[in-house]
């Protein structure tokens, strides 16, 4: 089973030459930690910098310069900064080629739900519905389940959507699964869990392709 | 000549400021937000505001100081979780919410600037945020039709100026902050540093004066961080 | 009778303080030799600057500073570059206060004809179609004839239209007159010109209210 | 570690241009237009183009030159009155042209790199534009639906740049160039002085590098000048 810091070195390894991605808040955000050597990619953030770097050290914090999450960053050289339209063109028009965020709950057609609790938690969509309706490439990253143990991979969303059909591949702590034929695609076992654990943990149709689901190679 | 737009003080600038009117704020979280206008807002105790903000500040800064004071009639935002007070206000009804993907708002404002009335966007079709906004297929995928925002003042904050209202914005600071300027009928701007005309060189203003009315150096600025991250020094 | 500068500098007394002013090419471009004293105005090239300024003097011009005339300029204190979006955006979104432009045809409702003789010149509309759809206040300055001695001033446009009911005002070198009711509304004559000559001028529907028509104070 | 977009020249920057293509080309009358691109592609022959790009250039410069080639299958701009050559395939049918208001030109190059598919302006109703577009009301008065421009290639010219893209404009050479920048499937920039990563300011690039996808430095400018207005010296 896999730790935060595990996801989001799985995730790192969809990373790709050239690529610019955009990281949200959470698991996500851990993935700059992991780029693979020799690959240059350069990390968006929606309130307006490309080639965000690592946090400043101590005393070095600019309250100018954050990322979506509200955390002082640091700027990477070659980075430039733009406004809110500018940052959502780059986002709209597929500019950056891989999103990771995180999610509430996925369901096995691609449809994602992490922005709202009816009654209980209504802190807004942020530029999570922009990122998801446009990005051609979106990976979920997050638990298998809920804090009360219920699965989060589901026949169908019960929050309200982010956006309908639009997961290409969800990243937890038990498996590495793509959403296609209406369901999800078991690709990797996370390290030392079977096969058993994950259709367990899965409320949605789970696809498992034979018996030789290999192992994350983390 | 250039048009001279410097007020002397935020006194000035706020003027004409009324209870119903519709405002937008500059900002990203406490980032680039207007902290003297804000000020002087709470001062003169003008309410029943509609705001549209990226966000609704903190508890005790930025756009949370109006909420506090009640000020605040209806938020249009995309974002506002870390502000108890307001999800208070808005769990118990006293205040309107309309939450609006972050690229829509964005959108919306510069439209409103620019004179685009609508236009289409992929952001938030099946969801909520659909409602009854019209829906189009391009390339075979569903767009839903958005309107331009513009209100009666926009408030925005930049860190150079100069008295035709040209600004520059520093970093991430920048955000909506040139975008509300574009759709306000009367844009005021405060700067940490307001220079002679001239002085900026025109290569490198980010908002041509023609979309600021009023400016003015704020007296001055806290500029508070909200989440303060670092890494130990090497 | 006016000549060019004289329809420019008659058009000039329009210009009020704190005004952003577009001037199209021809006569218009001439209005900003004859600014009154004493008030700030700024001209604005939909090439994108805000603040041109006078023609440079001779050694100093910069190819890279040119006005939507393609003619070489200068840029006042306090002058910006912008993009042509942004541009339009000032235009469209009503920034622009006046907007002062020539003509080959105007119609007594205020469409206005300037972009193409069907077979003959088609040059092509620039920025003039953004402009009248546009401005809240638009100028026309131009000839009252063209020069086969015909009137410019119609009951309709024969020339494909650049706009439709726009025109809010026509300066020429016999009259200054409002577009209202319908028809040409008659305010000033130019020096030493009689009601009946611009009445001969004028094949649209031209209102003169009384006898005693003033003279412009130019 | 920033991405490198930097090619040896302009042979390596135009590779992929093929005949057929859309192309989208920075520039206002000659002033900021990718002169040693241009200079490349009559070079290489490649024709049935159909080119987006405000003005057709001058007889003997600009895209003229891709004119006198017959390179050209349709031209895509607002404003043409500068090239007799353009006149003479225009009237004679050799050339397709499609003539739109620069404003809305300008707005469906950005909109078109801005997943924009579609936007309501007033400019062009009531005239040819408006053909069959679609035409609505906003608070009384008539708009028409434009949609957005891409193209195969953008190629725009910057002033200064660096290795990861990132560009900055001069004075009024920025004009399409920045709006341009985002519509191509891929963007070509040539700038006069590429510098190495991070010497830029990252608060004055008008046209991130995200946009860019080749970027090299022009081996010379020309610059002309197609209206040379001066006053004599005082």
């Amino acid at each position: 089973m896999l730790d935060k810091n595990g996801i989001a070195k799985r995730i790192a390894q969809e990373l790709q030459h050239g690529y610019y991605v955009n990281l949200g808040i959470g698991i996500p955000t851990l993935v700059a930690n992991f780029i693979p050597e020799g690959i240059e990619v350069e990390f968006q953030s929606e309130n307006g910098i490309l080639g965000m770097g690592a946090f400043p050290e101590e005393g070095d914090e600019d309250a100018d310069l954050i990322n979506a999450g509200k955390q002082t960053i640091t700027a990477m050289p070659g980075s430039a900064y733009f406004d809110s339209a500018t940052s959502f063109a780059m986002i709209r028009g597929r500019h950056v080629q891989l999103t990771v965020l995180g999610a509430m709950e996925i369901a096995q057609n691609g449809d994602i739900a992490n922005w709202k609790i009816p009654g209980r938690m209504v802190k807004g969509m942020g530029g999570a519905m922009d990122l998801v309706a446009s990005a051609e490439n979106i990976i979920v990253a997050m638990m298998h389940t809920n804090k009360r143990g219920e699965s989060k991979l589901l026949e169908k969303c019960s929050l309200p959507l982010t956006g309908v059909g639009c997961v290409k591949k969800v990243v937890t702590n038990l498996a590495v699964m793509e959403i296609k034929d209406n369901g999800f695609y078991l690709v990797e076992r996370a390290p030392g869990v079977s096969i058993d654990e994950i259709v367990e943990a899965t409320d949605g149709r789970l696809i498992v392709p034979g018996d030789n689901i290999p192992e994350m190679d983390i | 000549m250039a048009i001279n737009k410097q007020v002397a003080n935020v006194e000035e600038a706020c003027k004409g400021v009324r209870s119903g009117m519709t405002l937008m704020l500059g900002g990203f979280g406490l980032c680039g937000i207007p902290e003297n206008s804000i000020a002087e807002l709470v001062k003169t105790g003008v309410n029943e505001l509609t705001c549209i903000s990226n966000n609704a500040g903190v508890d005790d800064f930025g756009l949370g100081l109006l909420l506090q004071g009640k000020q605040i009639k209806k938020m249009i935002s995309s974002y506002v979780g870390e502000n108890d007070e307001f999800e208070r206000q808005m769990l118990s009804g006293e205040l309107e919410v309309d939450l609006i993907p972050q690229g829509s708002l964005a959108e919306r404002c510069r439209a409103g600037g620019a004179g685009i009335p609508a236009f289409f966007t992929p952001a938030g079709y099946g969801t909520e945020v659909q409602g009854r906004k019209e829906v189009r297929m391009f390339k075979g995928k569903p767009h839903i039709l958005e309107t331009a925002l513009e209100a009666d003042f926009a408030i925005v904050k930049a860190w150079k100026g100069d008295s035709s209202g040209n600004l520059i914005f520093k970093a991430t600071a920048k955000n909506f902050n040139p975008l509300m300027a574009m759709a306000g009928k009367t844009t005021i701007a405060e700067v940490e540093e307001l220079v002679p005309m001239g002085e900026l060189d025109p290569n490198e203003i980010h908002t041509p004066g023609i979309f600021v009315q009023r400016i003015f150096q704020g007296e001055k600025y806290e500029k508070r961080i909200e989440q303060r991250t670092t890494q130990p020094k090497v």
